[in-house]
């Protein structure tokens, strides 16, 4: 199959220089959801030499609508999406290398898996992980590239260390609640859209074409027509504890992330979210409630339904999950409603 | 005066797409916690702010004629 | 499966009632190729209610870097692209009433195919079927969206008959040689590009939601990190033949479109381009030498070897393909050439 | 003066982004014949034009100042 590849070949960008590095090339994706399927698509088709990809969720019918890799059959057969992903990118491309791991990408499994690799790929759906992702390709200078989509909306940066501010630089601290596809809706196309940048970028990345890099962060709306690249030289931040004078990466700490316990006897799993701060109960209600979900609280917590299991939020961004002993599954229903 | 766009939705929350304001003196920090209050938006210590097209810190101040953008940062993947 | 579009309806552009009107929209994929693949992969995932498909190509080795709905099965199984896009579309969602159809989009089969229909995607890679489309488009008053990339760069205009110009009024003319992938080469990221402008336009038709559409012309290079749009408000021409005052839908004429005919004995087939004009033979040559065809010619001709077919083509775009008998074959081996 | 972008392969072509030409009180057909020429170019009668991001027919005078746009017409799919 030398005929394979002669399209992106002959594409000056790339070359057979630029295919023999891809073909070369370990990438670790982190999320096997909307993202992940498209951008793992396109790196398998493209001829990537070993992928790795990590997700903790099975397939569901509410993915079927924007997650490529999956068919009704994953969904009445509820595979674990790392094994779904793996059937169906084999049957694409079986010359590529592919590990797929069921599981919670926590700071430790993922300085575990990055080592060694080339580049990161974020298809995540919360910012705890980020963080975590972003120390860890400061701390071994592995490129990343950030992405993320809600409703007709989204996102990318692509981040490499010693080059570009981080995404600590940015934000400076996890953002306590972010709109997710659960709570904002989600479009394909605008999936799609952040998948074309985010896997542009990666093919520049693996062929070493590092001017091509785009410097900006880049933000778009498909349903507002609005497309906007921010322009990110001022915005490294030289104290910043990930990637400044003097790193600490402090997502990579105990201390610094979401806490699971169960709760015994009780079929309850309870979240500490890595970051104290306050959650507006009242614009959670709101916006849960126009969403259709069961919604009822008091000025100190809020009880939603969903669907299997029932959350308690408290003020302090402190949760219970009841209807499970799962932490993983516990911890991604949380992440879900709260980013 | 100053033009401050709104993206996402942050333009959901605030009602419009854009608005004037005489900001020039005010940090980025300062004009983010007026606005909060008065459109009511969610959040706002955790929404990134460009100007004139680039990436500004919340200590960053405004002068007289600068565009202002309010980028929410996107959780959803 | 009522949760299975939970996603989208909570995007407020679709809502409740936009997922019943998208459940009720039929379609028509002109082309089965990698803009075919992925919107067609976008629709059937949103549960639009019919999708008609049509493509003369079959899957080959060098299809699967960018079309999504093919696997190394079908290349060995050399299915027909609509046949294995029906395969793979079913299995993602079997609630679409799909018609897939091996054949050649002539203007005949196109208005055959178009009546009735509530949107109208361009999926194809040459420009005579896209005024052909143009045509049926402004003859039956169905919107359609046009769609290309080459390389790293792509473009999309949306065209809704009695209210925006269409495409003719932007190009006057087929253009004769135009990139394509054969020539220029073509990355997915590109084609994800252009999938998520096409895609996010008919998710806006499909759900009438029409101040919403993108009025302008968009273009972009996502490995020179461009993206432009153009606005359109004086690009109607008043003396357009497809959509102006005295509309005559010139290229849904017989006279007016590539004519094939097999030379008796030969194994050939003589292309003959609805448009009379001059190719740079010099040019191709150059373009097609740098590309790795084997090209020997004259002042009169060129002579280029394409695998298992030879084309000798002359300087007024006339041409032989030889070692075929398949008229439709021959055109396609044509357009990929030169658009 | 007037700036002149060259979009895709135009870019390739000519061997450079954009140029600075006096085009003032030319026509967009005009300029395009002249640049055809002057770096080779081909096919620029199907290529789209834009002055000042809105397109424009080959008909349309150019004026002092104006940013035109050279945008070809891409096939594949």
């Amino acid at each position: 199959m030398a005929e394979r590849y002669s399209r992106q070949i002959l594409f000056p960008g790339i070359g057979k220089e630029g295919q023999a590095k891809i073909g070369s090339k370990h990438v670790l994706m982190i999320g096997a959801g909307a993202l992940g399927s498209g951008n793992a698509e396109i790196l398998v088709r493209a001829g990537i030499g070993r992928l790795t990809i990590i997700d903790r969720d099975y397939v569901e019918a509410s993915n079927l609508q924007r997650q490529q890799l999956y068919t009704e059959e994953d969904v009445s057969e509820k595979l674990p999406k790392a094994a779904a992903a793996e059937k169906r990118l084999k049957a694409i491309n079986s010359d590529v290398e592919i590990r797929a791991i069921i599981g919670d990408a926590n700071p430790e499994v993922l300085e575990e898996l990055a080592k060694g690799t080339d580049l990161i790929i974020d298809a995540t759906d919360n910012f705890e992980t980020r963080m975590a992702i972003n120390d860890v390709s400061q701390k071994y200078r592995i490129p990343w590239i950030y992405g993320a989509c809600v409703g007709s909306h989204g996102m990318s940066f692509t981040i490499i260390p010693g080059v570009t501010p981080c995404l600590n630089c940015l934000l400076r601290t996890i953002p306590l609640q972010g709109l997710t596809c659960d709570t904002g809706g989600i479009i394909a196309p605008a999936v799609q859209m952040a998948i074309s940048h985010q896997s542009a970028e990666a093919f520049k990345i693996l062929v070493e074409d590092w001017d091509a890099i785009r410097a900006t962060f880049v933000s778009f709306d498909l349903w507002r027509n609005e497309y906007t690249s921010m322009k990110m030289s001022k915005a490294k931040f030289a104290g910043c504890l990930s990637c400044g004078e003097e790193p600490t990466y402090p997502y990579l700490d105990k201390e610094n992330r979401t806490k699971t316990t169960i709760l015994c006897g009780r079929d309850t799993v309870q979240i500490r979210p890595s970051v104290q701060g306050e959650v507006s109960l009242e614009q959670l209600a709101g916006q849960l409630d126009s969403l259709g979900y069961s919604v009822k609280g008091n000025p100190y917590l809020l009880s939603v339904e969903l669907g299997v299991e029932r959350m308690v939020i408290f003020k302090d961004g402190r949760a219970l999950i009841h209807g499970t002993k799962d932490l993983t599954h516990a911890k991604s229903v949380y992440q879900r409603i709260m980013g | 005066m100053n033009k401050v766009m709104f993206f996402a939705h942050l333009r959901d929350a605030a009602g419009v797409d854009s608005i004037t304001v005489d900001a020039a003196g005010k940090t980025v920090g300062e004009l983010k916690a007026e606005l909060a209050e008065k459109y009511n938006l969610p959040k706002m210590d955790s929404v990134m702010a460009a100007i004139n097209e680039e990436f500004s810190s919340n200590d960053e101040t405004i002068r007289e004629g600068d565009v202002i953008a309010f980028i929410p940062p996107v959780s959803g993947g």
